[in-house]
């Protein structure tokens, strides 16, 4: 019996040892993982995932706090790229989290009295404007995220969907007689 | 000589761990998705098996003996471990990368019944030293072996149309069992 | 003819069907009603409007102008009125339309005056400039703008290889050409040899296009300044993909993801060197070209068209349609289009890149039998000309899996349609590849869209914590003012012995404070810059106002119901 | 929508492909009458039968359009190569189960035609001789051999009824392959074996005709550009090359090449079977890696394994390695500096 216990106590001991000094001689500095969850999320900043942003969530994720599936403008794309970087199975979208086609806002200008209260909402700085002086949404920085949309007083702000045109138009998936893959 | 090449043959081919002990299904079905980490972890697995199987026989040996034979299985669980951790570490310093693709794999290579099972059977066996070494590292690679090209075929499944109920996991498991009926082709070539 | 020429893996036989059309000389359209110039005719940034609805324009007067660096100019066709400046139909496979300048002929045809170039005296980079502002670009069908490539960049380039392949079935329009023309592509092609400092000169035509190599090689042998080798070679899909030719003739491989620039030699299609004679010796813009109608018309043959010229009159200088015809071909069967609309009176019109258009009849293009899953067997692997292995880039785009694609090298393919040609599962191979491109391209404009989102939040978020601090900084010097009025209040107060509530008054007067405070910042923020505005800008302001309040009460209306 | 090109070879389709592969397996199907009786026949009509019953059940299941996947031929081919390389006059329940596993679980379950990752018929093949045995070594013997050859009344008879009052000795014997295995361990001397009548001159009576016919078939395929010349090359020239280092070895423990090439399913394996291009490697170096280690294992089961013929595993086996070595061994592409390694996203 007593021997028993020093055999394990002596294997654990040395184990033990070995792994203390393995911990010092491989130390590393916290995990690169947020910046990889953030690189593949869209940053639209929307928050429709339940987080104030795009590196929240991925914080969240990072943590296992935050499931991978609550992203709508990233769509089961994004869902899919995450479940690869997290070697995890991929899963559809959360509910009630539609992916809507890409749009940014428009401001109608008749309408708007100046308020500056979109331009505080406005995560990623897209609308320019001053006090009483009429607003406008650089259409190329919009990523769509509507939180422009409830603030405003007066209404003005809608959403565009953004056609496609020569330049930007895709082929489609081929018709193909065969069952596609699902 | 002739012997440990003998022994590198059956464990890689004709008694494959895998397909034909059926040990070590967990990571064979876990760690396949991609080639890459399947061949970083059968490289992970080898290290650890080979280091696990000479380090349990002499524990076993020059510690345990006959008197404490019922401490074998204890014990080796807890060398495995302890290889598995320092692993673990070793690669997460060395390759970030593998370390986040293996993921929870990497630890559950101490829950892999092949690191365990390759061991015991040294010691059922009655190998030597050298020829313990040889059995855990041929079973390693054999490990390894059908682990990569496992993964590479899932790779390609993947993208082929099966059907529905088929999809994932259970095509993989269908295809992990006409690996193994090929396997049986090695049957008898090494008694 | 001791030149060692070099063959490319793969490629195929297609029926050539080059006799449909290559009998009749290149004849001259008339004048017509109506142009439809799109500004859009080359690939980079779509040309800048340089007119507006209701001006008169005159034959080659520049109504685009070149926008940013990879761009070009357009002209007008014909003298008359800009009626339209709108999005119209356009030669494209999408079938979307594209801004375009609709110009209705006055009959005249005034021309602008022509300027000849002294393109042996003329500084290099004023040459370009000149011939960017004449709108040249490449005519095979890439239409990349010929002043960048006419560059000698640093004067790597030692050799030039003019593309007469013309290896696309049923196209004739270079062949006709070179068959035409071939002193005055010569002249083109010493123009282009002189601006790029090559050495040697080198012109790739097929064998089955006997003709056009004798006037070629007649049309070299007098030309003492250009020593141009004529070069025959094997007539074998598609020899005139641009790396392909330049692997032919010169043994040399142009890098993936690059240019023939690359590896020593430029490329220019014959029609190119045509025109860049026309516009250096004449002075002339790019206002027309040769194009090929075939197929199932009345008389297949080359028509010199003018840029702009509805594919409808294509189709009814070459005789019309005839009956029982379904659809057009734009380009070559092998990698051009189909003309979304299928109507009689199409009115897309002509464009740089146009070089064929093909009516297509049951007969002669069978609708495609449904397509079987890939077998793997390997026939695209072997017809490839850029040895790439298609069913495995076909297996992972059709799963959708863009990464696994492109790492078979999805971007080294050229279009060229070799391995859909002789796919026995008659699968859509070139489909699948273009529609995996633009996915892939699409998510790269995505990816670079989210991280400039992401740095302007970043750089918002930065800006707020600043916001925040210099506020708090602020706010505490505040309190400290207002700690030090606080205490003399206190202080008064306490001096004031009826005082029941010393807190309750230190509270009014804080109070009071910010009050004074906010009226004072009220103040501050008013328009200061109204004093002296001139009425008309008073009176504009004015209006905005009145608009502000109107919407501004609007809301207060509606909720007042 | 539809791209281009608009145009496509003439008399080109998977069809044309199938049954031109088939028309040459004909002249092996003759020799094969021609030897050991019409039983062959027989289970060549019953695998067809049975794997267009299961093709369309299977479709029909699957939701899938009959036509074009029952007249593209594949499922044909399936199962006449398992037929040819079953054993004649076995009952008919065995070429049930081969089917079976062939065209159900090895190619439908893995979405049909284009998708499977094994040979269906070595997947039947295997299958089969690995729960059965015995059934799979009782061979038609050829004439000369067998006290009795049986009519193509009386081999139907065998097949669904069973041998009954007959025993299946009279018109069955062991493979060559398998009694040299036999003898050979018992000790018994080279030369001895092959002087038996069932050896033949070199692949076993009969046995070496029908492969020479395999041979003559499957080169009129890769003439006609059916298949490339890699697989069939490497896959006899690493049996050829194994079993001639063996037999330069110990020539009285092993045979000598021909005997190898000759006997067993080594000609039907090399141009009909390891050729399947959906499961085998796909660039040429690949095909070469693929085959020759195929014939190299073939040998090595023969001579070692406990199988008699090593054909069918071989195959299966590097079937397994395929993708693997399809993803290792990709061509140097146009305008790039080396080949090697593609597939990781």
């Amino acid at each position: 019996m007593l021997s028993a216990i020093l055999v394990m106590a002596g294997i654990g001991l040395v184990l033990g040892a070995i792994l203390g000094w393995a911990s010092i001689k491989f130390r590393v500095e916290d995990d690169p993982l947020v910046e990889k969850i953030d690189a593949v999320l869209p940053q639209t900043q929307c928050g429709q995932c339940g987080f104030p942003g795009c590196k929240p969530y991925a914080e969240a994720i990072a943590r296992g706090e935050a499931d991978i599936n609550k992203c709508p403008p990233g769509g089961e794309e994004g869902v899919k790229h995450l479940a690869e970087l997290l070697g995890v199975e991929p899963k559809p979208l959360g509910e009630g989290l539609e992916p809507k086609p890409k749009a940014v806002a428009v401001i109608d200008e008749n309408t708007c009295i100046g308020c500056t209260l979109c331009i505080q909402a406005c995560p990623v700085d897209a609308i320019v404007g001053a006090a009483k002086q009429m607003h406008v949404i650089v259409a190329s920085q919009c990523t769509g995220c509507e939180l422009c949309l409830p603030p405003c007083p007066v209404d003005c702000i809608h959403m565009e969907v953004i056609k496609e045109d020569v330049a930007t138009w895709k082929w489609r998936y081929p018709i193909h007689t065969m069952k596609q893959v699902e | 000589m002739e012997n440990y090449l003998l022994i590198l043959i059956a464990t890689v081919f004709v008694n494959n761990i895998v397909m034909s002990k059926i040990l070590g299904l967990c990571p064979f079905m876990g760690v396949s998705r991609k080639l890459e980490t399947a061949i970083g972890m059968g490289a992970a697995t080898t290290f650890v098996l080979t280091l696990a199987s000479g380090t349990s026989y002499l524990i076993d040996t020059y510690l345990l003996g006959h008197d404490l034979a019922y401490l074998r299985t204890l014990s080796f669980i807890v060398v495995i471990a302890g290889i598995v951790g320092f692993t673990e570490m070793f690669i997460k310093k060395t390759s970030p990368v593998l370390f986040r693709v293996l993921g929870i794999y990497l630890p559950l290579i101490t829950t892999n019944c092949a690191v365990l099972g390759i061991p015991l059977l040294n010691v059922m066996e009655q190998h030597n030293f050298m020829e313990s070494l040889f059995f855990g590292m041929g079973g390693a690679l054999g490990f390894t072996l059908v682990l990569v090209l496992f993964a590479a075929m899932r790779e390609r499944l993947e993208a082929a149309e099966v059907p529905k109920p088929f999809k994932g996991t259970s095509i993989a498991m269908i295809t992990a069992g006409l690996m193994s009926l090929a396997f049986m082709g090695f049957a008898g070539l090494i008694k | 003819m001791t030149r060692k020429l070099f063959t490319f893996n793969g490629g195929v036989h297609p029926e050539g069907h080059k006799d449909v059309s290559n009998a009749t000389p290149i004849a001259n359209l008339p004048l017509l009603p109506r142009y439809v110039v799109p500004l859009r005719q080359h690939i980079g940034t779509p040309a800048r409007a340089l007119v507006q609805v209701g001006d008169t324009v005159l034959r080659g007067q520049m109504i685009g102008a070149a926008e940013g660096y990879v761009s070009t100019a357009v002209h007008a066709p014909t003298s008359g009125r800009v009626v339209a400046l709108e999005p119209h139909e356009v030669p494209h496979p999408s079938g979307l339309a594209d801004m375009c300048v609709v110009i209705e002929s006055d009959g005249l045809d005034q021309a602008v005056e022509f300027q000849p170039l002294d393109w042996r005296n003329l500084d290099p980079s004023a040459l370009r400039n000149r011939i960017r502002d004449l709108g040249l670009a490449g005519l095979g069908g890439a239409v990349f703008p010929s002043f960048i490539k006419l560059n000698p960049e640093g004067g790597g380039i030692d050799t030039l290889i003019l593309n007469g392949a013309e290896c696309e079935p049923w196209i004739t329009c270079d062949d006709r050409l070179m068959r035409e023309r071939a002193a005055e592509i010569l002249q083109g092609v010493a123009v282009m040899r002189h601006m790029l400092g090559a050495r040697e000169v080198l012109i790739g035509i097929e064998d089955n296009k006997p003709e056009a190599i004798a006037a070629m090689r007649a049309a070299a042998a007098g030309e003492a300044e250009v020593i141009a080798e004529v070069v025959s070679i094997r007539t074998l899909y598609p020899t005139g993909g641009g790396k392909q030719l330049t692997y032919i003739l010169t043994g040399r491989e142009t890098p993936t993801g690059g240019r023939s620039t690359d590896v020593g030699a430029q490329v220019f299609n014959i029609g190119t060197a045509y025109a860049l004679y026309r516009a250096v010796a004449l002075g002339e813009p790019m206002l027309s070209r040769v194009v090929t109608v075939t197929g199932h018309v009345a008389a297949p043959g080359n028509y010199e068209a003018r840029l702009g010229t509805p594919v409808a009159d294509l189709l009814q200088a070459a005789g019309g349609a005839l009956p029982g015809s379904v659809g057009k071909l734009v380009g070559g069967p092998m990698m051009g289009f189909e003309l979304e609309n299928d109507a009689e009176d199409n009115a897309a019109p002509l464009t740089k890149a146009v070089n064929c258009i093909i009516v297509k009849h049951p007969d002669l293009f069978p609708a495609k039998p449904s397509a079987l899953p890939c077998i793997r067997c390997g026939a695209c692997a072997r017809a490839c000309p850029a040895d790439l292995q298609p069913f495995e880039m076909y297996w992972f785009s059709r799963a959708k899996d863009f990464g696994k694609a492109q790492s078979y090298d999805l971007f080294d393919c050229i279009e060229c349609g070799c391995c859909s040609f002789v796919c026995p599962s008659h699968i859509p191979l070139v489909d699948f590849f273009r529609f995996a491109k633009s996915e892939i391209w699409e998510r790269e404009r995505h990816k670079h869209d989210a991280d400039q989102a992401r740095t302007r939040h970043e750089f918002k978020d930065f800006r707020l914590e600043r916001e925040k601090k210099e506020k708090a900084e602020k706010l505490a010097a505040k309190v400290a003012e207002n700690k030090a009025r606080d205490a003399a209040t206190a202080a008064a107060i306490a001096g004031n012995a009826e005082s029941a509530d010393p807190e309750a008054e230190r509270k009014k007067a804080i109070l009071q404070a910010a009050l004074d405070r906010a009226k004072k910042a009220k103040e501050s923020i008013a328009p200061q810059n109204t004093d002296n505005l001139s009425p008309a800008v008073a009176k504009q302001i004015e209006e905005i106002e009145a608009r502000r309040t109107q919407a501004d009460t609007r809301p207060e209306h509606e909720e007042g119901k | 929508m539809n791209g281009s090109p608009y145009l496509l070879r003439e008399n080109n389709s998977v069809t044309v492909v199938m049954l031109k592969v088939l028309a040459a397996l004909i002249p092996g199907v003759i020799a094969h009458v021609w030897f050991f009786g019409p039983g062959i026949v027989v289970s060549l009509l019953l695998c067809g039968a049975f794997a267009i019953g299961f093709e369309t059940l299977v479709l029909l299941m699957r939701g899938m359009p009959l036509k074009p996947f029952l007249t593209d031929g594949s499922v044909l081919v399936t199962a006449c190569l398992l037929a040819l390389a079953l054993p004649t006059l076995a009952p008919w329940w065995l070429y049930l189960a081969g089917v079976f596993f062939a065209v159900v679980v090895a190619k439908h379950l893995y979405g049909g035609l284009g998708q499977n990752l094994f040979n269906p018929a070595m997947v039947g093949y295997a299958v089969l001789i690995v729960s059965f045995p015995v059934t799979m070594t009782q061979w038609a013997a050829p004439y000369g051999v067998a006290h009795a050859i049986p009519d193509l009344w009386e081999a139907f008879d065998l097949v669904f009824a069973g041998a009954g009052a007959i025993s299946p000795d009279a018109y069955t014997s062991a493979t060559v392959l398998d009694t040299w295995k036999t003898q050979v361990r018992l000790g018994k001397d080279a030369a001895d074996i092959l002087g038996q009548p069932i050896f033949g001159w070199a692949g076993g009576r009969g046995q070496e005709i029908v492969a020479s016919m395999y041979l003559a078939g499957g080169l009129l395929l890769v003439a006609n550009r059916l298949t490339t010349w890699h697989i069939p090359f490497a896959f006899l020239a690493g049996i050829a090359a194994t079993a001639g280092a063996l037999h330069l070895l110990d020539p009285s423990r092993h045979a000598d090449p021909l005997f190898h090439l000759l006997s067993g399913g080594a000609m039907l394996g090399a141009f009909f079977i390891a050729t399947d291009p959906v499961t085998a490697a796909s660039t040429p170096l690949g095909k070469l890696i693929y085959a020759s280690l195929a014939g190299f294992l073939t040998v090595i089961i023969r001579t070692y394994g406990g199988y008699p013929d090593g054909v069918a595993f071989a195959i299966l086996l590097m079937n397994v390695a395929v993708p693997f070595i399809d993803a290792y061994t990709q061509p140097r592409v146009f305008g790039h500096k080396h080949g090697g390694k593609r597939g990781q996203a």
